[in-house]
């Protein structure tokens, strides 16, 4: 097992590997930048190295920096977190060309999942459902009408190697749809040097269900359960579920083991994450990501299982030490993503944390770096605490929610707290009936924008 | 009535005994001339967390970070004084330099990156070793 | 009388003091002039944890119960300020009682308990109404 | 159910049974000293009632205070949390007669096992293993001479009225015997108005282990399984985990059974807890207590069941919905009580909180009152934290204990938390090699009194 691992990466995900690490044994090596010099995993972990300023293209995206501060500090292991270069090829291979362990999948299947083209045909080929597209990139505008009309309209214009919903555009007719590819083709290109496209059935009132794997590439792999993530804004998650209201028994079952033998067959090492759209009782196969992901925990308190813990195992070449039939699920979990954002406009809240007092008791989890005095920096993701809460069942889970936001005291920023318990409260999500369209509406509607 | 010539040395001096001798109040009075300190002890920000553990910048050299001629390391990576193992050091303390001027190598993945003087001056201090590890902004030497 | 000048640079500094310092209050005096500088320090007791819900004690009482006359309920009961529904109170505001005057009746647990004055005075005003429960240490009337 | 319940007690437990509450939808009335104002769980509760001054006597042991502001807030039920009116029959039947549930069990369990000789004879009765001793009252000295040679020595005079450690004397001779009995019945008098004495042997390396069962009062009864209780100091707890790690699966069927009939067969209802000594594979019933325990959260972290929720539900006369083949216990979990005290002298140490920082991450619970800034007043018990830990098997969890336990901040005042870092790193207790001596002796050790 490792003795020394390193830490690429910033926030709770930061603290959250530096806890599993202790919790194992391993030192840990916290990189920051000058703006996160106080924060809670650089003053928790064995050592700190400063490798940048706040910008993060100079400091957490600072390739040379990380290896250098991983070669004085003399780690065995990287783990990148979430964002950042969790799913960089290229810094995949680097670390393992230094002669580190990167706590990740190889480069080759982070390259092969972040084409999403690619991997889209490939998962196809494997037997996951997708959704109907041009199933490749549309060359000319002739193309494009004709295949269009074989998918039907509406659809989406995707860039292929796109992501974080950068570069997609809907068109609802053949007019639409060559102006809009050429706006698509301009966004792609300056977001990701590439202006290839392609075609996607846009579905109306899908719900976002991922389904959770661990394989240790020696042909273990397993599936813990989905999550349902389709409260989004702006394609941002904000509040998860495990597992989903919507989903039966066999259809968790036939979609899990479905993942589990495409992740076989491609050999793919690490946790993962196979995102789906789910709609009619049909899913469509949207990405794969090759990293941990911010709503994991919903998955742990349901299993038991800690997946940090799992991703350093798998990366220090340790096999599975249990099948599918060993998982066992009980009860329900919610995650609310506490941002640092006013709760209405969503505009950014950084700043100094005068007070912080997190909800605790029974059933009650808090991820989180704050702590009084803390100072949010302005440079960076405004996630700033994770609250998670676990019931035998899903109304239990929900009035236990309820309770905890009431007791959570995040003072001096404004934070996502006020929506959440206007959330907990809402009868669509009390009810579980909703989809990746209903909290756009319901943020902007009286009932979700009203201030407690 | 005239401008007040607030005495900021005095405030400060009582501030730090205050920390130091961990009062949360001093009152001083001289003649005509009155000064009151307090500090609430209650949620100072610094003190709700641990510690940070492995400190890689020493307290001993937190007063060099602190002097305005201070030359900091651009770079994580290994300090290195001179050209090669042995040989002769780019500056010594009390050296006079010009703008340009090479004072130490980092370096970082196997590469060796060129510290060059920012301006012209005299090297007053050197604060770190030969082969040492440096952060990020880092204080190097001291520049005058 | 002239108007007053304010030095707001004398002021400024303190405040860029107190910052730099950490200070939560600087008094500051000089002949005649004479300015306080406060800063409420971050995690206050009662900032941290949500306000107390159903407080029994109305705000607006809270200016009475600092008065030095009040006279505080000795139990959490039921108040009756005449011994028997629609009868005359025991007393009004204005009346003058002396020492031992049965104020006005607690009860608790079925028990009618009288409370006294504990001297002599006037009774200034009278803080509960007929029927209205109250808690221990809750003010009922002013005797002055 | 109940619609609104009063929380007749203070601290961490006040706050425990408001959450419960809260889950359930029940309104909560906190009511308080004046010294406790402050209290989270006054702040926290939808209504709150100030009964008296500090003194104990005065406010949360005031039985027509928290009569009055029980009527005058119009409630339905009264939950009396542990210690304080927790275990005072005559409080249960006033409680009763004045129309409010009393969430606990009938006045009569509770005045006979207050009887500790006297449940001790019962429990005997009803097949439970006892030490052996005097099986009832001890007259005159000859008396007690004949039944001490019969027990054999050392042994240890104890007050039938007694409870708390108050009036329990050792005698190893028969010389010391008379002396020794003189003292504790005087002792006995002054304490609890009764000077009858019985004998038991003294056992002296036992570990304490006690059974957690829930009983509905209409024939449902389960065991939850037990709690190792066995780190002592004079008689206080310290540290409890579940399982305890010297029980055998079939120990703990068979005392669980034992004590489930025991209590089907008087017709228990409320929550309760069975103490036994155990040493050398035998049991030994100690006393039962009819109340919620401090340390019931081990206990959920391992069966996922609510307890304080349970005894709301049995009090409002619903019977178990589950049964004992039901109860699944998963893992490991312990309990770190966090008091106001020099954890080496034990000196206790009230003030102001300046700065509060509790634990959180996966696995991870807290239950306190505290917050930065709150004044732990000196009037009362000086337990204001409680980590609880749970872990899939108890090497994790003693080794997320530790993280958990490095992570606590509470600023201003002294806490046991050093010394239970230094217990965490104890081989003995991470071999789980201990019994009720050995915490005295580890506290006055070298290892144990070292500060950190």
């Amino acid at each position: 097992m490792f003795e020394k691992i390193l830490i690429a990466n910033r926030g709770e995900v930061a603290l959250r590997i530096h806890r599993a690490c202790r919790e194992m044994g391993i030192a840990t090596v916290a990189v920051h930048s000058t703006a996160d010099a106080d924060a809670m995993h650089v003053r928790l972990a064995d050592e700190s190295v400063c490798i940048g300023p706040p910008s993060p293209r100079e400091s957490y995206l600072n390739i040379p920096a990380i290896l250098s501060a991983a070669t004085i500090a003399g780690v065995d292991a990287i783990h990148p977190g979430y964002g950042f270069l969790s799913e960089n090829a290229e810094f995949a291979s680097i670390v393992e060309d230094h002669g580190f362990t990167f706590i990740g999948p190889s480069a080759e299947h982070i390259a092969m999942m972040g084409d999403k083209l690619g991997a889209r045909a490939r998962m196809r080929a494997l037997g996951l459902p997708v959704v109907p597209g041009s199933d490749g990139p549309v060359e000319d505008d002739a193309a494009a009408l004709s295949i269009a009309a074989r998918i039907g309209y509406p659809l989406l214009i995707k860039a292929a190697a796109g992501g974080g919903g950068k570069g997609i555009r809907r068109a609802d007719n053949g007019d639409e749809l060559l102006a809009q590819i050429a706006m698509a083709r301009n966004e792609a290109r300056s977001a990701f040097g590439s202006d290839i496209i392609y075609f996607e059935r846009l579905l109306l009132r899908p719900r976002h269900i991922e389904i959770q794997i661990l394989a240790d590439g020696q042909g273990g792999v397993v599936y813990i359960g989905e999550r349902d993530c389709s409260l989004q804004r702006n394609r941002q998650k904000l509040l998860e579920e495990a597992p989903s209201p919507a989903l039966s028994p066999l259809e968790r079952e036939e979609l899990g083991t479905l993942a589990c033998d495409a992740m076989r067959s491609i050999g793919y090492k690490n946790a993962g994450t196979l995102e789906f759209l789910y709609e009619d009782g049909r899913f469509y196969f949207l990405e794969m990501n090759t990293r941990l992901q911010v709503e994991h925990p919903v998955t742990e308190m349901i299993s038991g299982i800690d997946i940090v813990r799992e991703q350093i195992r798998i990366a220090a070449g340790m096999p599975l030490d249990y099948e599918q039939s060993d998982i066992v699920l009980t009860g329900h979990a919610i995650e609310c993503r506490l941002n640092a954002e006013n709760p209405v406009t969503f505009a950014p809240s950084p700043g100094r944390v005068t007070e912080y007092h997190p909800a605790g008791g029974l059933g009650v989890r808090v991820d989180s770096g704050l702590y009084a005095g803390y100072v949010v920096p302005p440079y960076y993701d405004s996630l700033v605490a994770k609250l998670i809460v676990h019931g035998r069942n899903r109304t239990e889970c929900l009035l236990r929610l309820r309770r905890a936001l009431e007791e959570c005291v995040i003072g001096g920023i404004e934070t996502t707290i006020p929506l959440h318990l206007r959330l907990t409260n809402a009868p669509d999500f009390m009810n579980g009936v909703y989809d990746i369209t209903w909290l756009e509406r319901f943020v902007t509607s009286a009932e979700g924008s009203k201030t407690p | 009535m005239p401008k007040t010539e607030i005495d900021s040395d005095a405030v400060r001096q009582l501030a730090a005994l205050l920390e130091e001798t961990g009062l949360t109040e001093i009152e001083y009075a001289q003649g005509d001339w009155r000064v009151r300190v307090v500090r609430a002890p209650n949620g100072l920000a610094t003190h709700a967390v641990p510690p940070a553990a492995g400190e890689v910048l020493p307290a001993a050299e937190t007063a060099a970070a602190e002097h305005p001629g201070v030359v900091r390391s651009p770079m994580v990576g290994t300090v290195y004084l001179a050209r090669e193992p042995g040989g002769a050091p780019f500056v010594r303390p009390g050296a006079t330099v010009r703008e340009g001027d090479t004072l130490l190598l980092i370096e970082a993945m196997k590469t060796y990156n060129e510290v060059r003087a920012p301006r012209g001056g005299r090297i007053t201090r050197i604060l770190v070793a030969d082969g040492a590890p440096v952060e990020y902004g880092e204080p190097l030497l001291i520049l005058e």
